[in-house]
C-alpha cells in the first residue's frame, strides 16, 4: 500500500470533473446580475451603499424640514463648497487608514500648509503658483517626516501623530502668531472656493468626465469578455455608466441655474473647488486601483508580513501613505483658506481631523486597514457636510447641535455595521 | 534638550532662575484661540512694562484648558511669584487658583475677567458686556432707522465672555424694535471655519434676507463677510467685529465690516503692570474704583477701562496708537482708503 | 561542538547553489541553530527533515532573509551574500513557500500570485495577462473546487491558499526554489500534482529544498536528505546512502549507526 | 513500507531524549538571571523600562533646568495630583486598548459625569457619597451603552465614540448651561485633589503596601518553586519588592515634610488622590492578571475569533471594557473636579483624551490590541505630567509649549520603538 | 438531488451521538454544502475525507456553531439541537481542533490550553494546578522541543502549535471530538502518539471526527469512512466496506462502483 500520494491511474479518477473556475466565465444574465449583487449584499459587503443611503435619507430628512431652502440650488452649491475641505482632508486619510495606521496631525498640518501660504503670499509677496506649491510641498516634507519616524523607526503611528498634531499646533501659532491671523486676498486662491467655473465650460467638463468614464467602461467590458476573463455582466456596467453620467450631468444642471438671492446679480456654473475634487477622485482611484503602488497599499494593509515577504518594499509604502495624507492635507488647508480668505493660528485643529476620519469611515474604509477607496472619503464627506448644512439651516441651540450630529452619525454608521453583522460569522 | 532654557524675547522670567528672590510677578493668560490678543499684543505690552520696571516675572498661557491652568499657578506659586495675576477661563476654577494662592500667601489680581466668588485683591479690566452694548450700538447705528432682519453670530457655547458679549448686544438692539432676530447661533471654540458654514446656512434659510449681522468678534465677522462676497452681498450688509485686528480694520475700510471694538489692550496691559509691580515692591496701589462680585459678596478695589467703537472714520486711532501698523493694514487694495482717510 | 558529518560519495564537485557554513541564530534567550552547514545542488530535490520545533522553518526564514542570522556566512552560487530582506532573496533567484503562508487575506489569488512582481502595461497593471497566467498555473496543480481566480484568499480553504501559495512560487522559475511542507494541507491528488512539479523543477537544473514529514514523500522525489535535530545538521547526506529507519532515528534521535551527531554534541 | 505513520520500535530511537520543558526547571543563577533579563530586553521586550526611562530623563533634565524648584516636596506633591486624572482616565483606556478598540468618548464622559456630580450636589442639594456614586454609575451606564454599540451592534469603536464624543459635549453643555460654570464647594469632594491624608496615617499606609507586596510575591515564588513549576529567580523578585518599596516610602518620606511656603501655614501629607490612585492600580492589576476576566481581555484583544471559539463571551468581555472605561472615566471627572472645585461646559473636551491614549501608549500599552497593564497608564501618565509640570517651570511660550510637548512625546516614544525594532522581524 | 447513499450492514442500531440532515450552507452565492447527512457514533473513529476545497471544514464548523447553517437539522444523542456558537458546542460536549488554528498568540501555551475553561482557586486563577496538566498532556503528545509551557504561542513551531491545539482539546474529555487535519504538519512520533490518541478516544466510548487527507491513516484508525464531494456526501460507510482505491475514487469523482453519487447528481 503506497501512502498518501496516488499513481497516475488512480489520479484521473473514472469521471474527470470539470475543471474548474467555472466562476469566471459566467455571461451573466439580467436575473444573474441582480441576484449576484444581493447575494454580495447579504453576504455583508456593502460597498458604497451605507453612505449613499445616508446622503439619501439624510437629504429627505432635510428637505421635509426645510422644504424651501434645503434642496434649492444655492444650497446645493453651498455644500459642496462646505464639503470639499473634509473630502480631500478624508481621501488622503484612506491612504493612511488603508495600511492600518492613523494620522491624528492631518488636521493640523492642513492649518500648517495653509499658515505657509498665507505668509508667502502675505509677507513675502511670491505669486500664487508658487505659494500654492510651496505649502502642498510643504505638506508633502512633513509627511515625509511623518512617514520615516513611523516606517523607518517604528514608533507607532498614533503616538507620533499625536505628538505632531501638538508640535504642529505650536508652528501654526508661530508663522501666524503675531498678526493673529493673516487675511489671504489673493484673487486666485480666493477663487478657488469662492468663484465659479464658467456654465459653458461646466457642460463641456461634465460631458467629457460622463463620456469618457463611459467609454472607459465598456471598453474594459469588451476586452475582459474577449480574453474569457473575470467580468461582470454587462447590464450592471450600463447601469453603472447611466448613474455616474445622471449624476455627473444633474449636478452641472442645478448648479448652471443662477442662484442669486438678489435678482440683480448672477450666480452660476460649478464652484471651482468641485471640479478639482472630482480630478483628485479620479486620480487617486487610479492609483490605488490600476497601479503597482496602488495594489501594494492595500497588500501591506491587509498583510504587512506577506507583504514584505513578497519582495514590497513596506518602508516605502508607508513612508509614501503619509506623504500623499500630508500633501493632500495641504490642499484641504488651501481649499479652507479659500473659503475664509484668511487662515488662523488654530486653523485644522480641534474636530476637523476626527471629522475626516469619520468620513472616511461612513464611505466604507476599514480602520484597521487593506479596505478602502478614494470615492469613500468623497462620499463619507458629503455625509459629514449634509449634517453641518442641514443643522446650519435648522438653527438649533448649539448644545442640541453636539448631540444631533452625534446621533446622526451614529445612525449612518449603525446601517452599514447592522448589515455586516449578518456576515460577521463568515468573517474575521 | 528641546530648548529647554528661556528663550530671549519668548521666554518667561526676565532673570531667569529660581525662586530666590522676594518678589515677582506671575501672569497666566488664558489661551490662544479666543482672541489672538493674548499671545500677540499682552504679552510682549506686559514683558516690556516689566522690564522697564525692573522686576521679575512670568507670564505664561493655560491654552484654553482650565486645568492646565491651575498647574501652571501651582507651578508658579512654587517658582514663588508672590503676585499673580490671572484671566480666567471661567469664574469657579479661577476661584480655586486663588483660594489656593491666598493659603500660600500670594496676592491676586483678576485680568480682564473678574472671578466671581474668588478671592482676587484687585481687578483690571474692560468691562465685557459694555464691549457688547458697543458691538450693538454700533450695528443700529450702520442700520440706521429702516427695519432690518439681524442675525447674531456668538462665540464658544462654553466661554462665558461669549455669554457676556451676547447679553451686551442683546440689551441693546433688544430694546430697538424695528429689528428682528431671524438667527442666532453660537460657534463652537471660536472655529472659523464652523462660523462660515453656519452663517452661510443662516443666509441660505432666511433667503438673503439678512440686513444685519452681529458676529462676536473680527474672525467671525471675517467668515460672514467671505460668505457675504460669494453672494455678491459684501458690503451692503453691516456686521460688527471685535478686537480691532488687521483682517477686521481691512474689512472696514472696504466698507464690508461696519465696525469692530477696538480694547486698548496697552492701557489694559500698563494697568496691569503698575498695579503688579506696586503689589510687588510692597507699595499701596492706586485704584479708580471697584466693582461688585456678585457671587462672593465682596467689593474688589478696580481699575476700569473703556472699550472704544471703531467705525471707518476713526480706524486711523487704532494705528496712531500703534496697536496695529500701518505697513500691515494698509496693504495693496487697502493703500487708497488708508491714503483717503489720512493713515500712514 | 562537532561539525555534522558530510557526504564524501556523490557530486560534492558540482557548485552547490546555496551554502550555509556556520549559521547560528537565536531568539531572545533561545538558540535555535547551531552552527549549521548545509548545501544545495541545482538539479537537486533536497529534503530537509527534523522533527517538529528542530529548526527547519528558522533555517528557510534565515535563507530568505526573513530573520536575520546571528552568525555565519551564506554562499549563493559560490559568492558570499548577504541577504537582509525577501528582497534580497528574490533578486538572487530564491523563491520561498512559506508553512505559515504569506497570503494577504484582502486581495484575491491573482492578485496574490503576482504579489510584488505584477505585470504592467505602461503605468497601468496587466490584469488580463495576470488572470490568464494564474489560472493556467493552478489548472496545472488540479486545482478543481476554485470558483473564480477573482475570489479573495480569506474565503479559499485550507488546501486551496497552499495551493495558490505553491503556485505563486513556482511561477517565476527561480534558481532555487524553497517549499516548507507544502503538500501537508493537500489532498491526493493535489499533492500528486506537487510532487511531480517538484521533480520536474529539478529535473529542469532548478536547485530545490522540500520540507516534509512524510517519508514516503522524500523517498520519491529526494536526490538527498539533510536531517535537523534540535537546531543541529544531523546530517546531510545523498538519498542512496539510508534507509527510511536511518532517517527516522535521525529525526527523533540525531543519530543513527555511524550517521549523525557526536554524543558530545547532543549534551548542551 | 508503510507510510508517515510509525511503528512502535521506530518511535522510541535509539536514545530516548530529555522530555522538554527543561526552561521551566532551571533554578536560576543571579548571573542567569540578569542574563535573562538582558536578552528579554535584547528580544525587544522592554516592559516598563523606556516610560521609567523618560521619568528618570525628564526629571534629571527638569532638575537641571529649575534646580531649585523641581525637586521640591512641593512641586513633586503638586506633580502628583496633576497627574491623577490623566493617569486613571488612562487606565480606564488601557481595557479598551486591550481589546484592540479605542474610547474617543472617555474624556468627555468625564466631564458629563462631573456635571451630574456638579448638578446633584449644587441643584439637587443631594449628599456627596451618593452624589460621587451617581457619577459612577452615570459613567457605568453610558459605557454600557457604548459597549453594546460595538459589541452588540458592531460598529466599530472609533465611529461610535467619535459620534458620542460629539454628543456628550452636547450633553454637557446642556446640564452645564451655555457659558457657564457649576462651583462645586462639598468639602469631601474637594478634599480628594486639594487636602493630605495625616502624616502617621500616610506612613502606615505605605508600610502595609510595602509590606503586603513583599509577603505575597515571596510567597507566590516560594509555592512555585516547591511545586516545580515555572518561576522567576529569587534575586529578581527580591529586587523588585526592594525597589517598590524604596519608592513607596521615598514618595511617603518626600510628601511627608511641610512643603507650604509660606511660614504660618502646615502642609504635609499624602493628597488623598494618591492612595485613590495606588487603589486603582493595585485592584484593576489583580482583575488583569489574577482573575478570568482578565485572562478573556487579552484574549479578546489577542486574537477574537481564537477567544470566540474557546466559548468566551466576547460580546460580554467587550460590553465590559467600555463600563470599566467610562466608570473611571467617571473618577477621573471626579478628581478633575475636586482639583477646580468646578465644572466647565468644556470638561473632558480637547486634547484630555489624546493625552490619555498617549500615556497609556508610552506606558507599553498596544493600540492593536492583547499587550497592556494597568500600571502603563500610571507610568505613561506620569511622563504627560512632568512634561506639563515642567513646562509650566520653565514659563515658555504657547507655541514653545505645544512643540516642546510634541518633541518630548515623540522623543518618549521613539525609545520603546527603537528598541522594539530590533525584534521586529522575529515578530509581526 | 438525491439522497446519498446509505450503508446498511452495521450498527445503525446504535443511537449516534451526532445526526446532520439536509444541511445546506452558502457563502453569498456560492453553495458550499448540499443537502448533508451525517452519522457520528460513540466509540468510533468517523473519518471525513474528500478533495480540497470539498467543504470539510465547513462542515465542522457548522457543527461547532461558528458559521450558522441556512437549513437542515442537527441532532445531538437523539435530541434536536440548535448550536448558534462554539458555547453551544461546548456544553453540548463537543471539542474540536480547527485546521486554521485558533490559538491566542499573545498568550502563553498554559494560558492557551485552558482558554475559556479556567480553572479557579475562589476568584483567583489557579496557575499552578493549569500549568501542571498543560505539562501532563504535552508530555503524552511526544512534545520534546517545547522549551517552557509558558513560552508564547507566537513563538511556536507550527507543528508545536498544532501540538498545543490538539492537547486543548483533548483535556475536556468531550463526547465528541472533531480533529480537522490534526496531523498536517505534525512529525512522524508526534503523528503517531495522535493516531493512538484517537483510536484511544474511541475505545473509551467518546465519537471521534477525523478528517485527514492521508488514507493509510484512514485505514489504520477508521471505523467509518464519509466522503464528500463538491459539497454532498458521496458516501457515509464502515471502513470495511470500501477499499483505498474506492476512496480515492470516491474524493475525487462522487462515484465508485455503485457508491457515491449518482450521475444526475452531479450535475449542477
Ligand atoms: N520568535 C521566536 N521566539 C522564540 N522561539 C522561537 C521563535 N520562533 C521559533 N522559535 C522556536 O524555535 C524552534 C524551531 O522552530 P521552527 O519553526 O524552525 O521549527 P520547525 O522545524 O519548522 O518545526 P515544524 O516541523 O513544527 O514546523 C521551536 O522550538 C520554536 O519554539
Ligand atoms: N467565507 C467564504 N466565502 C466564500 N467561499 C468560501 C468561504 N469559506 C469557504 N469557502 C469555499 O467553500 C469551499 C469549501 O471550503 P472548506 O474550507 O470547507 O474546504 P475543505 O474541504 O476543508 O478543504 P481543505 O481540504 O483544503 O481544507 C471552498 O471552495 C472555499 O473556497
Ligand atoms: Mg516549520
Ligand atoms: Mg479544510
Amino acid at each position: 500500500m503506497s501512502s498518501n500520494t496516488l499513481t497516475a491511474a488512480e489520479a484521473s479518477g473514472p469521471q474527470k470533473p470539470a475543471a474548474g473556475f467555472e466562476g469566471d466565465r459566467q455571461d451573466n444574465t439580467v436575473g444573474g446580475a441582480v441576484r449576484g449583487y444581493l447575494n454580495k449584499l447579504r453576504g455583508g459587503d456593502l460597498g458604497a451603499l451605507p453612505a449613499i443611503l445616508g446622503i439619501v435619507v439624510l437629504g429627505i430628512l432635510f428637505t421635509i424640514l426645510r422644504p424651501g431652502t434645503f434642496l434649492t440650488p444655492l444650497n446645493l452649491a453651498n455644500l459642496l463648497v462646505q464639503s470639499t475641505p473634509i473630502m480631500v482632508l478624508a481621501m488622503g486619510l484612506v491612504f493612511v487608514l488603508l495600511l492600518g495606521e492613523i494620522d491624528l496631525s492631518a488636521g493640523v498640518v492642513s492649518g500648517v500648509c495653509s499658515a505657509v501660504l498665507a505668509q508667502l503670499l502675505v509677507q513675502v509677496g511670491v505669486s500664487w503658483p508658487i505659494a500654492l506649491l510651496a505649502a502642498i510641498a510643504t505638506g508633502a516634507v512633513i509627511g515625509a517626516f511623518t512617514g520615516s519616524l513611523v516606517g523607518m523607526v517604528g514608533i507607532p503611528s498614533f503616538v507620533v501623530t499625536l505628538a505632531l498634531f501638538l508640535g504642529f499646533q505650536g508652528v501654526t501659532l508661530r508663522i501666524i502668531g503675531q498678526g493673529g491671523t493673516v487675511p489671504v486676498r489673493e484673487p486666485v486662491v480666493r477663487a478657488l472656493a469662492n468663484e465659479n467655473v464658467p456654465v459653458t465650460l461646466g457642460w463641456i467638463l461634465a460631458a467629457v468626465v460622463a463620456v469618457s468614464y463611459a467609454a472607459f467602461e465598456l471598453w474594459r467590458w469588451r476586452s475582459l469578455k474577449s480574453r474569457a476573463l473575470a467580468h461582470p455582466p454587462l447590464v450592471l456596467v450600463v447601469v453603472r455608466v447611466v448613474l455616474i453620467a445622471a449624476v455627473v450631468f444633474g449636478v452641472t444642471a442645478i448648479l448652471s441655474v443662477d442662484r442669486a438671492l438678489a435678482a440683480a446679480i448672477d450666480l452660476a456654473g460649478i464652484p471651482y473647488a468641485v471640479p478639482l475634487v472630482v480630478l483628485l477622485l479620479l486620480l487617486l482611484t487610479f492609483v490605488l486601483s490600476r497601479t503597482t503602488f496602488g495594489r501594494h497599499m492595500y497588500a501591506v494593509g491587509g498583510n504587512a508580513e506577506a507583504a514584505r515577504r513578497a519582495g514590497i518594499n513596506v518602508t516605502r509604502i508607508r513612508v509614501m501613505a503619509f506623504v500623499i495624507s500630508s500633501s493632500l492635507a495641504a490642499i484641504s488647508g488651501i481649499l479652507a483658506t479659500s473659503r475664509l480668505s484668511s487662515v488662523t493660528p488654530d486653523a485644522g485643529a480641534g474636530n476637523t481631523l476626527l471629522y475626516a476620519v469619520g468620513a472616511a469611515v461612513i464611505g466604507g474604509t476599514s480602520l484597521f486597514g487593506g479596505r478602502g477607496k478614494a470615492r469613500d472619503a468623497v462620499l463619507g464627506g458629503l455625509v459629514i457636510a449634509i449634517i453641518a448644512n442641514g443643522l446650519g439651516l435648522l438653527g438649533v441651540a448649539a448644545y442640541l447641535n453636539f448631540v444631533i450630529t452625534g446621533g446622526v452619525l451614529l445612525l449612518a454608521a449603525s446601517v452599514d455595521a447592522l448589515a455586516r453583522r449578518r456576515s460577521a460569522s463568515t468573517k474575521r | 534638550a528641546c530648548g529647554g532654557d528661556d528663550d530671549g524675547g519668548n521666554g518667561g522670567s526676565g532673570g531667569g532662575g529660581g525662586g530666590e528672590a522676594a518678589g515677582k510677578i506671575g501672569v497666566i493668560l488664558p489661551d490662544t484661540a479666543s482672541s489672538a490678543r493674548w499671545e500677540s499684543a499682552d504679552r510682549p505690552l506686559l514683558e516690556a512694562a516689566f522690564d522697564e520696571a525692573g522686576v521679575e516675572y512670568d507670564i505664561q498661557n493655560a491654552q484654553g484648558d482650565a486645568q492646565q491652568m491651575a498647574t501652571i499657578a501651582e507651578q508658579m506659586i512654587t517658582e514663588g511669584v508672590t503676585v499673580l495675576a490671572i484671566t480666567n477661563l471661567d469664574s469657579a476654577s479661577g476661584a480655586a487658583i486663588q483660594r489656593q494662592a491666598e493659603q500660600q500667601g500670594v496676592q491676586t489680581i483678576d485680568y480682564d475677567r473678574l472671578t466671581l466668588g474668588g478671592e482676587s485683591d484687585y481687578y483690571v479690566s474692560f468691562d465685557n458686556t459694555e464691549v457688547g452694548r458697543l458691538q450693538g450700538e454700533g450695528l443700529a447705528q450702520c442700520l440706521g432707522d429702516q427695519p432690518a432682519n439681524i442675525a447674531y453670530l456668538n462665540g464658544s457655547p462654553d466661554d462665558n465672555n461669549a455669554t457676556l458679549f451676547s447679553q451686551g448686544a442683546h440689551e441693546v438692539l433688544d430694546a430697538m424694535d424695528q429689528y428682528t432676530v431671524v438667527a442666532e447661533q453660537a460657534v463652537p471654540d471660536w472655529d472659523n471655519q464652523q462660523a462660515a458654514t453656519i452663517f452661510e446656512q443662516m443666509y441660505t434659510q432666511a433667503g438673503g434676507d439678512i440686513q444685519g449681522v452681529l458676529a462676536a468678534n473680527d474672525g467671525l465677522a471675517n467668515a460672514v463677510v467671505s460668505i457675504l462676497g460669494r453672494n455678491n452681498a459684501a458690503g451692503q450688509v453691516p456686521v460688527t467685529g471685535q478686537d480691532a485686528t488687521v483682517e477686521g480694520l481691512q474689512n472696514i475700510l472696504a466698507g464690508n465690516q461696519c465696525m469692530t471694538v477696538y480694547k486698548p489692550i496697552e492701557q489694559e496691559a500698563n494697568a496691569l503692570a503698575e498695579l503688579a509691580v506696586a503689589l510687588v515692591n510692597g507699595e499701596e496701589p492706586e485704584v479708580d474704583g471697584s466693582v461688585e462680585d456678585t457671587e462672593g459678596d465682596r467689593e474688589v478695589p478696580a481699575v476700569l477701562l473703556d472699550p472704544v467703537s471703531v467705525f471707518r472714520d476713526n480706524v486711523k486711532q487704532v494705528i496712531d496708537d500703534g496697536y496695529q501698523s500701518a505697513a500691515d493694514v494698509c496693504t495693496g487694495a487697502y493703500a487708497a482708503a488708508c491714503t483717503e482717510l489720512g493713515i500712514s | 561542538m562537532s561539525a555534522p558529518e558530510q557526504s564524501t560519495t556523490t557530486s560534492t564537485l558540482e557548485r552547490p547553489t546555496l551554502s550555509l557554513r556556520g549559521v547560528n541564530k537565536s531568539f531572545g534567550a533561545v538558540q535555535v541553530l547551531h552552527d549549521v552547514h548545509l548545501d544545495v545542488y541545482p538539479g537537486k530535490v533536497t529534503a530537509l527533515v527534523g522533527d517538529n520545533g528542530a529548526g527547519k522553518s528558522t533555517l528557510i526564514k534565515a535563507i530568505a532573509g526573513i530573520h536575520p542570522v546571528d552568525s555565519g556566512t551564506v554562499e549563493f552560487e559560490g559568492k558570499a551574500v548577504q541577504v537582509t530582506g525577501p528582497r534580497d532573496a528574490a533578486r538572487l533567484g530564491i523563491e520561498v513557500v512559506y508553512q505559515d503562508l504569506a497570503l494577504a487575506d484582502n486581495l484575491d489569488v491573482v492578485q496574490n500570485m503576482f504579489l510584488g512582481r505584477e505585470r504592467k502595461r505602461g503605468i497601468v497593471l496587466d490584469e488580463a495577462s495576470m488572470e490568464e497566467a494564474a489560472r493556467d498555473t493552478l489548472a496545472k496543480l488540479s486545482v478543481r473546487t476554485l470558483k473564480s481566480v477573482r475570489q479573495l484568499v480569506s474565503s479559499l480553504s485550507g488546501g486551496q491558499r497552499q495551493t495558490v501559495a505553491i503556485a505563486k512560487a513556482v511561477l517565476w522559475e527561480s534558481k532555487l526554489v524553497i517549499l516548507d511542507e507544502p503538500t501537508a494541507a493537500l489532498g491526493v491528488a493535489q499533492t500528486r500534482q506537487v510532487l511531480d512539479l517538484v521533480r520536474r523543477l529539478a529535473d529542469t537544473g532548478h536547485a530545490v529544498v522540500f520540507i516534509t514529514h512524510n517519508m514516503v514523500d522524500v523517498f520519491e522525489v529526494a536526490d538527498r536528505v539533510a536531517a535537523l535535530y534540535l537546531g543541529r545538521v544531523a546530517a546531510d547526506v545523498p538519498i542512496s546512502e539510508v534507509d527510511r529507519t536511518q532517517v527516522i532515528e535521525l529525526i527523533t534521535s540525531g543519530r543513527s549507526g555511524e550517521l549523525g551527531l557526536a554524543p558530545d554534541a547532543l549534551e548542551d
